[in-house]
C-alpha cells in the first residue's frame, strides 16, 4: 500500500527559465476554427469543452475560420487594427516619458492589445467595464475620452481630473464605461457583478464587463464574483486576461496547472469560454456572444483570454530576472496586431503602405497629446494639484477634523 | 435624553408615535426609506424571506419585493463589494453583516473599496452604503458573538460610524445614514435591541416598552450624524461614551451618587467635537467608557482629543473604562464586561484624582 | 435581437416553504451502484461525472452494491451504527440540558450521523480534522475523548479544558486529530489545506480533512483553499457537508443552483465527488479513497456530502418559519441510522432486538456523562472557570498590559 | 542609538559584522533563522523563484529548496490561511505581505484566527506566525503603496506589533520575532530599506554603508520585543516614535535645537511603558509622531498611555504629528507626509505650552 509514502510538497515551475526556452505546449491550443459555437442560451455544464479548448478564428495564414467568424465590416476591422496599434505607441510613449521621469511609474499593455479593443465594440454607451491596470485599450479603442486627458492623469498635472491623488494608470472615467481603478487587485471583479445587479434591480438594459488578471484570480474577489455572478445571474462578462504571467510568478501559481481559468466558471455554474486573446476576431466574436447571453437575462458568461505579456510587469520591472528574454516571439498565439493586419490584407482590405501610414499618423496624435499634457504640468516641473485638494473628496462634505487639519498644513 | 436634536419631516404637525423596541425602529427606518427612494435596497445573510436572524428586516421582502431586499451567500467580502458596485450604479445598498464579529472577510472592501472610492476618483464614483451589524456582548455570545470593532472603522478616512443607545436615535441616525452620500458603518448593540441595560445581568429585563426614548415617530425623521446628545446632565465630570456603556454609566452614576454629564457619542467619527469639549471644559473630569477591548480602542481617541482640547481645564487624569484586552470569554462575560461596578470605580478615581 | 429586454434579477428560492412541500427532484440522485469508481490516480477532469452524479452504494432493500462497495467487517459496521445511535443520543441529551439552562447554547447534527462516523474510520491517527460545528461525530466515534470531557466544554464548567472561553461545540483536541472550532465559519478550509501543506513540506505521512457546509462555501476561504489546495497538491480531503440549508437560506443561495458543489473542484483542478451523506458505506469507501489519493502525493480530492439538516441549525433557530416542518422525513436519501441498520439486518449480522439494547446502552452511557460533567459545574450554579484565568493564553507569556488589567479586575 | 539593547549568541566573543541595508539584515534574519530551525520556512507573493519585489527574500530559494522558500498564489488569505495551518502543525513560517496596503483581504485570518487560536483553545493550538509587510510612504507609490496600518494590529489582543528603525534593529527584531511564540506583525518602513530618510525628499540620498546602525552581526541576535530604545537622550522634551519617523524627528529635534530625547519605540504593541513613562516623567513634554492617519492611530494610544501614568508631570498638552486623515495621495505626496518642518512645528508648541 502507499499508506507509508513520504509526502512532498509541489509547487509549480514555468517550463522555461532565463538560460531555458519556454515549452509551450502547456497551452493545449486548438486550431482555428475547430471549436463549435454553442446558442447563447447554452447551460454551464454544456459549455466544458469550450472552457478547455480554445476558439480561434484567425488562422495561420489570416484566414477568418469556422463558426466563430463574426459579421464585422472590413472599416470597423481598420478600426480596430487602429485602436490597437494606437494602445501600442500610446504605450511605448508613456514608457519612454517614465525614463524621463515625467511619470513616476507605468504600465504597458504590449502584446494584450486585440482584448480591450476588440471588447469595447461588444459593448454598448451605458455599460460599465471595471478594468484593471493592463485594459488602455478599452479606452484608447473609444474616442470619448481624449489622450490629454489620459496623460494628465499619468503626469498628476495640473489637467488631471484624479486630482493628483492617484498613481499613474488609476484611470476613472464614469462617462466612457470605465470605473474607477483600485491598486488592490481583483477588488473590482465584485464591484462588477453589483453593479449588473443593480441594472437587474432597477430593470434596466446595461451590463458590466469585469476585468481581472490570472493571477489575481487567486484573490477572494474573483470567486466572491463568480458565486454572486451564478446565484443572482447577474447580466456581467467576467473576463480573466491569462497572459501567463503575475509579476514573476508564472500562472500555475495561480491555479492554472493542469486546468484552465474558465474551467473554474463552469464549476460554479456559469458559461464559460477560453479563447485566444490575440485574435481580434475571436476576441469580438466571444465578447459579443458573451454580452447577448448577458442582455437576454441568461447571466454571466467567464472568458479566459490567452494572451502573453510581452513587456515587464511595471516600469519597475525586469522580467529576464525569471523568464527567458525571447519568450514573446516564441509563443504560438503571436502578435495580435501582425495577426489582424495578415488578416485586413488577407482580405484585400490594407496594405504594408496604409499600414505605415496608419502607423505615423497615431504616432504623430500620440505626440502631439503628450506634448500638450505636459503643458499642464507633472512631477517633474510641481505644477501638480494643490495641497489643498487633498483634503476634498475623502467625505462629500469635509468634516470639521479635516478643516482643520487643512488649517494646520496652512494651504 | 436632554436634547433631542431631530429634523421631523412635516414641521408644523406632530408626528405620530409608536412604542419601538430597537429592532422595531431599525425595521422601520429601513421600511421608511424603502417606500420613499426606490434606490434603497435590503440584503444579507438570512434578510430576506426569512427576515434576519435577530428580525430586524423582517416583512420587508414581502412588502418590498425580492428585488428590493433578499438572502445573500454567507460572503461579507461579497456583500460589501457588491453593494459598492450596487453605489456606483446609484443604488443605495443597506446590507446587513449578521454580527460585527464577521465584518472581517468584508475589511477590504470596506477600507479599501468603499471608503476610498470618492477620493481616488475624485467624486466620479462614489459609495453611500450602509452596513449595519449588532455589536457587543452581553448575551454570552462568546468571542465571536461579542466584538464591538468601532475603533478600527475610525481609522478609516472616509468612513462614518455611528452607533444608538435607543429605538428613537437608532431609527433617526439609521434615516440619517441612508441619506448620507458617504459609507456608514452602523453598529447596533444587539443587548439594547429588546430593552435599554444598565449593565445588571441579575436584575430582571427592563422591556423598551417601559422607556420614553422607546416613543418612535412613525414616518420619516432623521438624527443629525455628527451631532452628539447629552444623556443626563450633570456638574462632577463628563463620561464620554456611547451604545449600551451610556446605560451602564447612568447606572453607575446612580450608584455612586457622582452627578456625571453623560455624553452619547452616537456618532463615534467623524464626532461632533464642540459638545465634548465644552461639557469637559465645565467639568474639569472626564471618563471615557467603551465595551471594546481597551488598547487602541477608540477610547484612545477620545482621551487624546479631550487632553489636546481640554488640557488646561484638567483637573485629574482621564479615565478609560473599556473591555479587556483578551477575547470574549463566554463563561466569564459577566468578569469581562465593563459593568456598573468597574464604570463607578472610574467615576470615584476621576473625582478623587 | 433581444437587446432591448429588461433585465432582473434572478433570486433563487428552494422548492418547498411553509405550507408548500419540497420537490427534492433538485438533488439528482442516482441509483445505489451507478456511479463508476475511478482508480485514485485519476486526473481531476476526469472526475467531471462524478462530481454531479451521486456514488451511492446502499440500495433502497438495504444491499451494498456498485463499484464503490467497500471492504468492511460487520464488527466494524456495527461499530459504526453505534457511533450514529451516540451521535444522536449525545446531541437530544444536549439540547434537552440545553432547554434546561444547562448549556447556553447548542448544535445538533440530526441526519447527519453517517458522514463523520463512517469519515473517521478512513482516517489515521496523527491526521487532523479542520471541522465546523456539527461534526461531533468525528470525535464521538472514537474514543479519546470522553463525553464527560466534551460535555464539561459545553458547560463551561470547571472542568472544561477550554476554561469556558468558548461557546458550546467549539471544542479543540489535538490530540483527537479534531482541530479548535472558530466561531466564524469556514476560516478552517485554508488553514486544513496550510496544515496539509505542511506535512508535506517536513516529509511526513499525515493528512488534514478540512470541512465545511453548503453555506459557508461561499466564503472566501473555500476557494482560497481549493486553490492552494491545488497549486500544491496539499494531501487534504475537502469535504462539503451540503445539508441543503443554511440557516434560513437554500443551498441554491450558496450557489448550488443548476450546478453542485462537487462541480466547483473540478473546475480548480481538483478530483471531486459527490456522495450520499446518508450512506454509511458510501461516506466510508469514498473518504478511503481520498485519503489514498492524499497519501500518495496525487493531492486533494473535494467530496461533497449530500444530506440533509433534519434539525433546527441551532437551539435557537425554529426552521418550520422557513421551510416545510415535514420535509426530512421527505427527504429522499432517509435517515442514515436506519439505512445501516437495514443493511446490517439484510446481511444478517443485526437485529431490532439488538439494535434496542444498543441503543439501551448508549441512552445510560450518555447520561453517565452528563451526570458526572454537571458534578463540575455549569453556567447555572456559577461553578465556572476562574475571571483570572481570562488573561492567560492570550499571549504565551503575559504582557505588564493585562497582568496590571487582571490586578485591576482584582482576581 | 544609545542604548543597544541585545542577546549576541557567544557571549564571549566579538561577532563579526558587516554593513547591510535594511534589506540585507532581514534577509539575514531568515537566513539565520531557516539555517538554524527546519521549522522555519518562508513564503509570500513573488518571494521564491525572484526573490521578492524588494528583494528581501532573494537567494532563500536557491539555498534552502523549494520546499521551505517558495511563490504564493495572489491570496493574502490565502497565505495567513494556510499558515496559521502550517503552524497549528508545528512549522514557523515567516510569510510576505508584498505592501501593508494589501493586508485586508488577510485581516480575518489575523484577526479571528491567528490572534485567537492560543485563548480559544486554551493552549492546545498555537500561532507562531511572522508577517512581513513593507509599508510607510515617501516612494511615491500612492494610496496603495504607501500604508502604515498598525494601529488596527494593536487593537487586536494577541498580536505582536514590531516596525524596525535601523538594520541592526531590523535583524535582531525579526529574529526575535520568529522565535516569538505569539503572531507577530512585522512592519517594514520601506522608505528605510536603502538608507535612513530624515524626511527633506529633496537632499541628496544617504545609502546605509554610511551609517553606524548598518553595522549587523553576521550571526545570529536578538533586539528582545517589548524593548524601546532610547534613540536619542535630551532633556527638553519627550518624541515617543516608531520607523521612518525615527529619523524624520531627529532632524526636526536638530533643525529646531530642541533637545529632544527620541524613543524608538521598535516594539509598537505590546511596548516597554517603563522607557516611555521615564522619559516623559522626566522631560514634562511629550510629542508622539507617526507617519499613519491621526485618527484613532497609534499615536491616541501612545497620548493616553502617557497622560494616564504622567499626568502629574505634563507640563503641556500631549503633541500628536500624524499623516492627515486622508488617503495617501500620489502628486502631494510631499504635502501628505508627516516631515521635519511638521515634527518641529510641535516640538516648538510643546515646548512653547
Ligand atoms: C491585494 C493585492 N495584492 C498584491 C498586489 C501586488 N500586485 C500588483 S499586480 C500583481 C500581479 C497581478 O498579476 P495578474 O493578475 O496576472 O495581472 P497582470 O499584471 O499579468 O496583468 C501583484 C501581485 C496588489 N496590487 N494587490
Ligand atoms: C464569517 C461568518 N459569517 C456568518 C456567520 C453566521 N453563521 C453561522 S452558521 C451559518 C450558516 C452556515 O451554513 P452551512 O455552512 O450550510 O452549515 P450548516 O449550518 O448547514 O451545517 C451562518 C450564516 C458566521 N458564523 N461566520
Ligand atoms: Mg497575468
Ligand atoms: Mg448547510
Amino acid at each position: 500500500m502507499s499508506q507509508d509514502q513520504v509526502l512532498r510538497l509541489h509547487v509549480p515551475e514555468p517550463t522555461g527559465r532565463p538560460g531555458y526556452k519556454t515549452n509551450f505546449s502547456y497551452l493545449c491550443l486548438s486550431p482555428a476554427g475547430a471549436v463549435r459555437r454553442p446558442p447563447i442560451d447554452t447551460t454551464a455544464f454544456e459549455t466544458s469543452d469550450l472552457a478547455s479548448g480554445l476558439v480561434r478564428v484567425l488562422d495561420d495564414d489570416g484566414r477568418a475560420v469556422g463558426p466563430w467568424v463574426p459579421e464585422i465590416t472590413p472599416e470597423r476591422l481598420r478600426k480596430g487594427l487602429r485602436a490597437m496599434i494606437k494602445t501600442r505607441i500610446f504605450d511605448s510613449r508613456m514608457l519612454i516619458a517614465q525614463r524621463q521621469k515625467k511619470l513616476s511609474f507605468y504600465m504597458q499593455s504590449l502584446g494584450e492589445e486585440a482584448i480591450g479593443s476588440a471588447h469595447s465594440f461588444a459593448l454598448q454607451p451605458g455599460d460599465m467595464c471595471f478594468p484593471t491596470y493592463r485594459q488602455q485599450s478599452l479606452l484608447l479603442a473609444r474616442d470619448d475620452v481624449s489622450m490629454v486627458e489620459m496623460i494628465c492623469q499619468l503626469m498628476s498635472n495640473e489637467g488631471d481630473s484624479l486630482k493628483g491623488r492617484q498613481l499613474p494608470v488609476m484611470y476613472s472615467y464614469k462617462r466612457a464605461g470605465f470605473f474607477s481603478l483600485s491598486g488592490n487587485v481583483a477588488t473590482q471583479f465584485i464591484q462588477a457583478v453589483g453593479w449588473g445587479m443593480a441594472s437587474a434591480i432597477k430593470g434596466d438594459t446595461k451590463i458590466a464587463s469585469a476585468w481581472i488578471g490570472d493571477g489575481a484570480t487567486a484573490e477572494a474577489d474573483f470567486d466572491t464574483a463568480l458565486t454572486f455572478a451564478h446565484v443572482y445571474r447577474a447580466p456581467v462578462i467576467l473576463n480573466v486576461v491569462n497572459n501567463q504571467w503575475a509579476i514573476s510568478t508564472f500562472q500555475a501559481i495561480a491555479g492554472g496547472e493542469a486546468t484552465t481559468f474558465a474551467a473554474r466558471g463552469v464549476g460554479c455554474g456559469i458559461a464559460s469560454l477560453r479563447v485566444d486573446g490575440n485574435d481580434f476576431l475571436a476576441v469580438y466574436s466571444a465578447s459579443l456572444w458573451a454580452a447577448e447571453r448577458a442582455r437576454s437575462n441568461l447571466g454571466p458568461t467567464l472568458i479566459e483570454w490567452v494572451t502573453y505579456r510581452a513587456g515587464p510587469h511595471s516600469s519597475s520591472d525586469d522580467p529576464s530576472k525569471y523568464r527567458p528574454a525571447d519568450d514573446w516571439e516564441r509563443f504560438p498565439l503571436g502578435d495580435p496586431i501582425a495577426r489582424l493586419k495578415a488578416h485586413l490584407i488577407q482580405i484585400d482590405a490594407w496594405s504594408d503602405a496604409q499600414h505605415e501610414q496608419m502607423s505615423n499618423e497615431v504616432d504623430a496624435e500620440v505626440a502631439a497629446a503628450l506634448k500638450e499634457a505636459e503643458s499642464y504640468g507633472s512631477l517633474l516641473d510641481g505644477k501638480i494639484p494643490s495641497a489643498s485638494s487633498m483634503f476634498e473628496d475623502v467625505y462629500k462634505d469635509m468634516p470639521a477634523h479635516l478643516h482643520q487639519q487643512r488649517q494646520q498644513l496652512g494651504v | 435624553m436632554l436634547t433631542k436634536s431631530s429634523n421631523m419631516e412635516a414641521a408644523g404637525e406632530t408626528p405620530k408615535t409608536t412604542s419601538m423596541t430597537m429592532i422595531q425602529a431599525l425595521r422601520s427606518a429601513m421600511d421608511v426609506m424603502m417606500a420613499r427612494n426606490e434606490n434603497v435596497i435590503v440584503y444579507g445573510q438570512d434578510v430576506g424571506y426569512f427576515g434576519g436572524v435577530f428580525r430586524v428586516t423582517d416583512g420587508l421582502q414581502a412588502k418590498y419585493g425580492k428585488s428590493r431586499c433578499f438572502d445573500a451567500p454567507i460572503s461579507e467580502g461579497g456583500i460589501v463589494g457588491t453593494a459598492v458596485g450596487m453605489a456606483a450604479y446609484g443604488l443605495r445598498p443597506v446590507v446587513e453583516i449578521q454580527f460585527a464579529d464577521y465584518v472581517y472577510p468584508a475589511f477590504d472592501q470596506i477600507v479599501s473599496e468603499a471608503a476610498r472610492l470618492r477620493y481616488r476618483s475624485a467624486g466620479d464614483f462614489t459609495a453611500p452604503i450602509t452596513i449595519r451589524m449588532p455589536c457587543g456582548g452581553g448575551i454570552y455570545g462568546g468571542q465571536t458573538h461579542s466584538q464591538s470593532p468601532e475603533a478600527m472603522f475610525t481609522h478609516v478616512c472616509g468612513l462614518r460610524t455611528v452607533m444608538p443607545s435607543n429605538p428613537y436615535d437608532a431609527k433617526g441616525l439609521l434615516i440619517a445614514s441612508i441619506e448620507n452620500d458617504d459609507p456608514v458603518i452602523f453598529l447596533e448593540p444587539k443587548r439594547l435591541y429588546n430593552g435599554p441595560f444598565d449593565g445588571h445581568p441579575d436584575r430582571p429585563v427592563v422591556p423598551w416598552s417601559k422607556h420614553p426614548m422607546a416613543e418612535v415617530p412613525e414616518g420619516y425623521y432623521t438624527v443629525p450624524l455628527e451631532s452628539a446628545a447629552v444623556f443626563r446632565a450633570g456638574k462632577d465630570l463628563t463620561v464620554l461614551t456611547y451604545g449600551t456603556m451610556v446605560w451602564v454609566s447612568e447606572a453607575a452614576a446612580i450608584e455612586t451618587g457622582i452627578d456625571a454629564e453623560i455624553i452619547d457619542l452616537r456618532s463615534i467619527w467623524p464626532l461632533d467635537l464642540k459638545t465634548i469639549v465644552e461639557s469637559v471644559n465645565k467639568t474639569g473630569r472626564c471618563v471615557v467608557v467603551h465595551e471594546a477591548t481597551r488598547t487602541s480602542g477608540f477610547g484612545a481617541e477620545l482621551v487624546s482629543l479631550v487632553q489636546e482640547h481640554c488640557f488646561y481645564h484638567l483637573e485629574a487624569p482621564i479615565e478609560r473604562v473599556a473591555g479587556w484586552d483578551t477575547p470574549y470569554p463566554h463563561a466569564q462575560e459577566w468578569a469581562y464586561f465593563p459593568g456598573p461596578r468597574r464604570v463607578g470605580a472610574a467615576l470615584k478615581r476621576a473625582m478623587e484624582a
